[in-house]
């Protein structure tokens, strides 16, 4: 990436004013849910998933952490909505929503206190340790989460009072797509901020931010916190959408897909989390059809092609043929 | 001359390895003070001791006659002490001028605001833009640091610890690794610096000690082997077998 | 009956299996904790090798016939030679690339593999026909143990020793220790690292299919094996410490017991312990009992 | 100035693609599409692999029977596992986009929750396939369960168990299964006059049950009730209750059929010989029904692979299936295919006589004693004898009480 194209992201010198490609995504979404209707129930967990893909740029992407525990946070949210709406008279998505926000945001801070005292792997393991635990616990506390059985009776109301979830999954879809457009001017305001360029400093070189006075440490865990706070956002959605809590929430499939998704897409530059998993989710959903046995081949396959071409992801590599064509 | 940083009966050891042995130095406002001696004489050390990236054994640490020696590495620099890396510790994916605007925001106190944008804060460009300007790189500005020749990189080193407004500047062989002919140019810069910071360098190259230096420190295996005006340690015999002995090894 | 020699055979039949346990999980993980520690790669496709062995074994007793011993030596040397044509096809190119291209190559890697083994072997477990001189109980001061798993322990602590000589007393493991120090230094001194990278991983590959094989009859290959197992595997290498020899030992056997005697007394607390355990290591010893504390 | 301008193309490629996936065009309106969504990776793959199975193998012998120009159609989706969102998100698709009339599967019970919403909407029959918590049908009217329930086969083991043997210990994986396994033994051993000594819940995945079987043999039972996954986790305890003793202890090993699965006892070796369970189905069932197709799979599948619990569901439902297609004479509506369902009866099944229960939709069947014994070097479920016949749901059966 040249200076120019990283100075246009973010920055001192940086421009924020909004490019037309950054509304793409955004297109895209409103013109899928129009072209096929058929697919919004793929469609809303493309956007879930989105979401939970950015709340991880944050943290890996700018920050530098490397977890392979994020489902924590998502199955935080997840729990905690399904929580409120099934045993609190509280129907409404948008307060079950925050409700799930405020809940992952909480575990966020509380497990970055610990786990970002570490570095490298320590934190791989660590994150992997937590997850697993709260995966035990939610197991072991069957009474309430229904345990393997999954969560049911989750009564969600209209949004806004108005409009039902209903089977083609038409409100879901808008639904998802509103958060995750919430959630993008959120992170791609933060990511603008000094925080954010000091964010990307301490994932450049975390000794030299020492050596200039930054609260290090601090930083990354309010980092940790507004990425587990996102990741809530998306559990909460998949609740709301499915009206049921499932265990995997918390297991590590979620987590190591949603870093395999974000790598894939490419680290650090909030639009990899869009493309990730929308590739990784579709050819999932067309490999399984395939070949319903063996989409692993496939995705395996896939990953290795992407690492072994283009090793920052498909933003990346897109960048790279834009670049070709615009300069013969 | 009113002392702003000392150090006192300084020590520090690896396991049975000592490498700071009871110093104790006393650097007083304007100083040009340099550190000499051999590899591994815990020079580094020291310039990690006084900025509080590893805690002492013993002894004690004090910034304008206070006792700074538990005080953490955030809050010496916001006290004004500030360092360079003997090895270009920077952040290759960021452009030059966001390099140094972290440091003058972290300075500012503006490193948490999490809304406005970055860009919006014209007075932290214009003193970043001031700073190169000074150090001669204002076209670099916006060049991405891995772009940049290894001698504009020790340049930016100085102007991200300038960036910080330090009391106390520490650098850490400022000119190693750089042409002789790049070196001059380092030196003139640090010949510009406001007369009221004190400067404590570490350096191998004599030509530049003697140049620069008012007062030098000679630390061998941990511990002060002498100090005193340029001239006079230089004559000293014992420094001369260090540096011939180091001489003939490098 | 006396209750405090029923408690005493208790828990000695339970460390016996904690102890057995424990030397599976390190003859798999070693040859992972060298490779982290000396190429600094972030191998989490190191179980596919493990996988490897299990079916090789597999294979060899229950196809072919091959006796017991052969088809553990055939499983090293099999994986071993197949982790060389990875090495240099594959691998070497990631050596300098992140942490995280490193993650997603090893995890597309964990996909195809998983899939080939699915295709081939079908998604049951492959049974595993030990010999019938390893079958049965051994009277040892009048403690009945199953003979396997005496003999898992007594090979595992041989691999141990074999191992430790190896790296401590040969040219070879003067090499690897310089590697694992400083790989910039060890090239500078004339070790042809890119050579000693390839038989390094051969090696570790070779131990983990080795490991994969002994353990078969508990951690039975199956297709999905590297996925399942992984977490395990990377507990005894961050406990031990990477880069390290004796850390994944002395990690894999307070694992080994730890758990087994957790599950013992505490069964309701099922896997919190271990994780438990690990946190707490992790945050007294970020880098692990015996790993480099730079 | 850089542009970055191909991420944009990119998306809308990416989603263009997903076009091409839909093409599932027009079909004539006698073709029946019947939806499978269950398990064909992960673990437990063989929930989906053996059902589908079964499922083509009975159209493949009964396509004669549909009315004429009646033809039948699979769509099968893999979920992957307990994934409930995932499940849902493939049973929405194959209603809306596919139009499916049917829908069968269900490997796991959160994912026979998650669609059951769904199939009410819809108003699309959901036969189940294998998901054996006693709550699943009460999640839909439009729910049918064609496996079995965890009491159905955990209750008369209790209340068989209690007769022979005055102690028990109940060693369970901590899962829902498990959970309810352990609940409706307990309860029934205890009704009878056993006494529990002694019960854990062991981690799900759990391969190295020495500590578990430790604490059993310390607590000396006459009777040991397990459940755990079928597969490498059950051979892995039985190894363990051989290794430490147990067996020469004279504890006796019982269970659910599904700790000895009829496909994996290829894989066991002698240890599990003994092991006596409780079940509904076996391959080696001399019932004439239960040769034939034994047989007949055989012959399609080869003769290395066995039926088995998940083969027999899936058989069983396209029966029930083909009876819904014949009685709207090639239309499915699917208030009438409920009626048909609800009325189910076959007394023919290869489990012997089933039906369904038409106040809850559930599965009702005999329950068989069986034991592992070793035939001609092969090991087998051999069936002793019935213990239970044209059983309902026990949790059911108890809540109405």
């Amino acid at each position: 990436m040249t200076a120019e194209a990283r100075s246009a992201q973010a920055g001192y010198a940086g421009a924020t004013r909004y490019r037309w490609y950054e509304a793409v995504p955004f297109i895209v979404a409103i013109g899928f849910y129009f072209a096929m209707p058929d697919y919004l129930s793929l469609g809303s967990r493309i956007l879930i998933f989105v979401l939970f893909a950015l709340s991880l740029d944050l943290v890996l992407g700018f920050g530098g952490i490397v977890t392979l525990g994020h489902s924590a946070f998502l199955g935080t949210g997840a729990y905690v909505a399904g929580f409120i709406g099934a045993y609190s008279p509280v129907s409404d998505p948008i307060i079950q929503l925050l409700g799930a926000v405020l809940a992952a945001g909480l575990v966020g801070f509380l497990t970055g206190c610990i786990i970002l005292r570490t570095k490298g792997l320590t934190v791989i393991m660590l994150t992997l340790a937590f997850a697993a635990i709260l995966l035990e616990l939610a197991n072991k506390a069957s009474a309430i989460t229904g345990g393997t059985d999954g969560l049911s009776g989750i009564q969600v109301a209209p949004i806004f009072g108005r409009f039902e979830f209903d089977l083609y999954g038409q409100t879901g879809y808008l639904y998802c797509l509103g958060v995750l457009l919430v959630a993008w001017y959120l992170v791609r305001r933060l990511v603008h901020s000094p925080f954010g360029t000091s964010l990307t400093g301490i994932r450049d070189n975390a000794s030299r931010m020492h050596a200039i006075g930054a609260p290090v440490y601090w930083r990354l865990v309010a980092a940790y916190s507004i990425s587990a706070a996102i990741a809530g956002a998306a559990g909460a959605l998949l609740t709301q959408i499915n009206q049921l809590v499932g265990l995997d929430v918390l297991g590590f499939e979620p987590s190591g897909e949603v870093v395999v998704m974000l790598i894939l897409g490419g680290v650090g530059q909030i639009y990899g989390a869009f493309l990730g998993p929308a590739v990784f989710l579709v050819l999932q959903d067309a490999l399984a059809k395939q070949f319903p046995e063996f989409w692993y081949l496939g995705i395996g396959i896939g990953l290795l092609f992407v690492v072994w071409y283009a090793p920052t992801g498909l933003i990346g590599l897109i960048s790279r043929v834009a670049r070709r064509w615009g300069r013969p | 001359m009113s002392v702003v940083l000392e150090t006192l009966n300084l020590q520090r050891s690896f396991g049975a390895l000592m490498v700071t042995d009871n110093v104790s130095l006393s650097i007083p406002v304007g100083a040009r003070h340099a550190l000499i001696g051999p590899n591994g004489a815990g020079k580094t050390t020291l310039i990690n001791l006084l900025t509080g990236v590893l805690s002492p054994s013993g002894g004690s640490v004090r910034l304008d006659g206070e006792d700074i020696t538990g005080v953490g590495q955030a809050a010496r620099v916001k006290r004004g002490i500030a360092r360079t890396f003997q090895i270009n510790s920077l952040f290759r994916n960021l452009t030059v001028l966001d390099t140094i605007a972290l440091a003058v925001a972290e300075r500012s106190g503006i490193g948490w605001s999490i809304w406005r944008p970055a860009n919006s804060y014209r007075s932290v460009r214009d003193e970043c833009m001031e700073i190169l300007t000074r150090l001669g790189i204002a076209d670099e500005a916006l060049r991405q640091i891995s772009e940049l020749a290894y001698g504009k990189q020790r340049l930016v080193e100085i102007a991200v610890a300038l960036g910080l407004r330090p009391r106390v500047l520490l650098l850490d062989e400022p000119a190693a690794g750089v042409p002789s002919m790049e070196s001059g140019r380092i030196l003139e810069v640090l010949a510009e610096l406001p007369s009221d910071i004190a400067i404590l360098m570490i350096e191998h190259d004599m030509d530049l000690v003697a140049r620069f230096a008012n007062r030098i420190t000679v630390l061998v295996a941990g511990a002060v082997l002498t100090e005193g005006a340029p001239l006079e340690v230089m004559a000293d015999e014992r420094v001369r077998s260090v540096y011939l002995g180091e001489a003939l090894h490098g | 009956m006396n209750p405090v020699s029923d408690l005493a055979a208790s828990l000695i039949s339970i460390g016996f299996y904690g102890i057995s346990y424990a030397m599976i999980l390190y003859v798999i993980s070693v040859g992972l904790s060298i490779t982290m520690g000396m190429m600094g790669f972030v191998n989490l496709a190191h179980g596919v090798f493990a996988m490897a062995g299990g079916f090789v074994l597999s294979i060899c007793l229950a196809r072919y016939g091959i006796p017991f011993p052969l088809a553990l030596a055939a499983a090293f040397l099999s994986v071993s030679v197949a982790s060389v044509a990875l090495e240099r096809g594959l691998y070497a190119r990631f050596y300098g690339a992140g942490e995280l291209t490193q993650v997603l190559f090893s995890i597309g890697l964990i996909y195809v593999a998983i899939a080939l083994a699915r295709l081939e072997f079908g998604t049951q477990a492959a049974p595993i026909m030990l010999p019938d001189y390893l079958k049965g109980q051994v009277k040892i001061l009048g403690h009945d143990f199953p003979t396997y798993r005496l003999f898992v322990i007594v090979f595992g602590f041989a691999i141990a020793f074999a191992l430790w000589i190896a790296i401590e007393k040969t040219r070879f493991g003067a090499f690897v220790r310089a590697a694992v120090d400083n790989r910039a230094m060890a090239q500078s001194i004339g070790i042809d690292t890119r050579r000693l990278f390839t038989l390094t991983f051969a090696l570790g590959s070779g131990m983990a299919a080795l490991g994969g094989a002994l353990g078969a009859d508990v951690l039975a290959p199956q297709w999905n094996y590297p996925l399942e197992h992984l977490v395990y595997f990377l507990i005894v290498v961050s406990v031990g410490g990477f880069g390290s020899l004796h850390g994944p030992f002395v990690a894999a056997l307070l694992i080994g017991i730890a758990d087994t005697l957790g599950k013992y007394w505490f069964p309701e607390f099922g896997a919190f312990l271990i994780y438990a355990a690990t946190i707490g290591l992790l945050l007294w010893r970020p880098h692990g009992l015996f790993g480099a504390c730079s | 100035m850089t542009r970055i301008k191909a991420p944009g193309l990119f998306f809308a490629l990416a989603f263009a693609g997903l076009a091409m996936f839909s093409g599932s065009g027009a079909v004539s309106a006698q073709t029946i599409k019947i939806g499978v969504v269950s398990t064909f990776s992960g673990p437990a793959a063989n929930f989906g692999e053996y059902s589908v199975k079964a499922m083509q193998l009975y159209e493949k012998l009964h396509a004669s029977e549909l009315p004429a120009g009646v033809k039948i159609e699979l769509l099968v989706r893999d979920d992957g596992g307990p994934n409930p969102d995932k499940a849902k998100q493939l049973a929405q698709e194959l209603i809306v986009r596919d139009k499916v009339q049917i829908l069968a599967g269900a490997g796991f019970t959160p994912n026979a929750m998650a669609i059951a919403p769904l199939a009410t909407q819809a108003k699309t029959p959901f036969l189940i396939l294998n998901a054996g918590a006693s709550v699943v049908t009460t999640k839909s009217p439009y729910i049918a369960r064609f496996s079995f329930t965890m009491a159905q086969s955990a209750a008369p083991l209790g209340s068989w168990a209690a007769k022979k043997y005055k102690t028990a210990f109940t060693l369970v994986a901590d899962y829902g299964p498990g959970v309810d396994s352990e609940t409706a033994f307990t309860s029934a051993y205890s009704a009878s006059g056993g006494t529990i000594v002694g019960s854990v819940r062991v981690p799900p995945m759990t391969l190295e049950y020495a500590p578990f079987l430790q604490r059993v043999k310390d607590a000396k039972p006459d009777v040991l009730m397990v459940f755990v996954p079928a597969g490498k986790t059950a051979t892995g305890l039985m190894k363990g209750f051989v290794d430490l003793g147990l067996k020469d202890a004279g504890i006796k090993l019982v269970g659910p059929g599904d700790i000895v699965p009829d496909e994996e006892l290829a894989n066991m070796d002698d240890g599990a010989i003994g092991v006596t369970t409780v079940y509904h189905y076996s391959a080696w069932a001399d019932r004439p029904a239960n040769k034939a197709f034994v047989e007949a799979w055989q012959k399609e599948y080869g003769t290395s692979t066995q039926t088995n619990t998940f083969a027999v569901s899936g058989w069983d439902a396209m029966d029930a299936i083909f009876q819904i297609i014949k009685a709207g004479n090639g239309v499915v509506d699917g208030d009438k295919a409920m009626e048909v369902l609800k009325s189910y009866k076959d007394a023919n099944s290869p489990r012997g006589a089933i039906s369904i229960d038409p106040e809850t939709r559930d599965i009702v069947q005999n329950e068989y004693l069986r034991e592992v014994r070793k035939v001609d070097g092969k090991l087998e479920n051999i069936e002793l004898e019935t213990i239970a016949t044209a059983l309902k749901d026990p949790v059911k059966d108890q809540m109405k009480k």
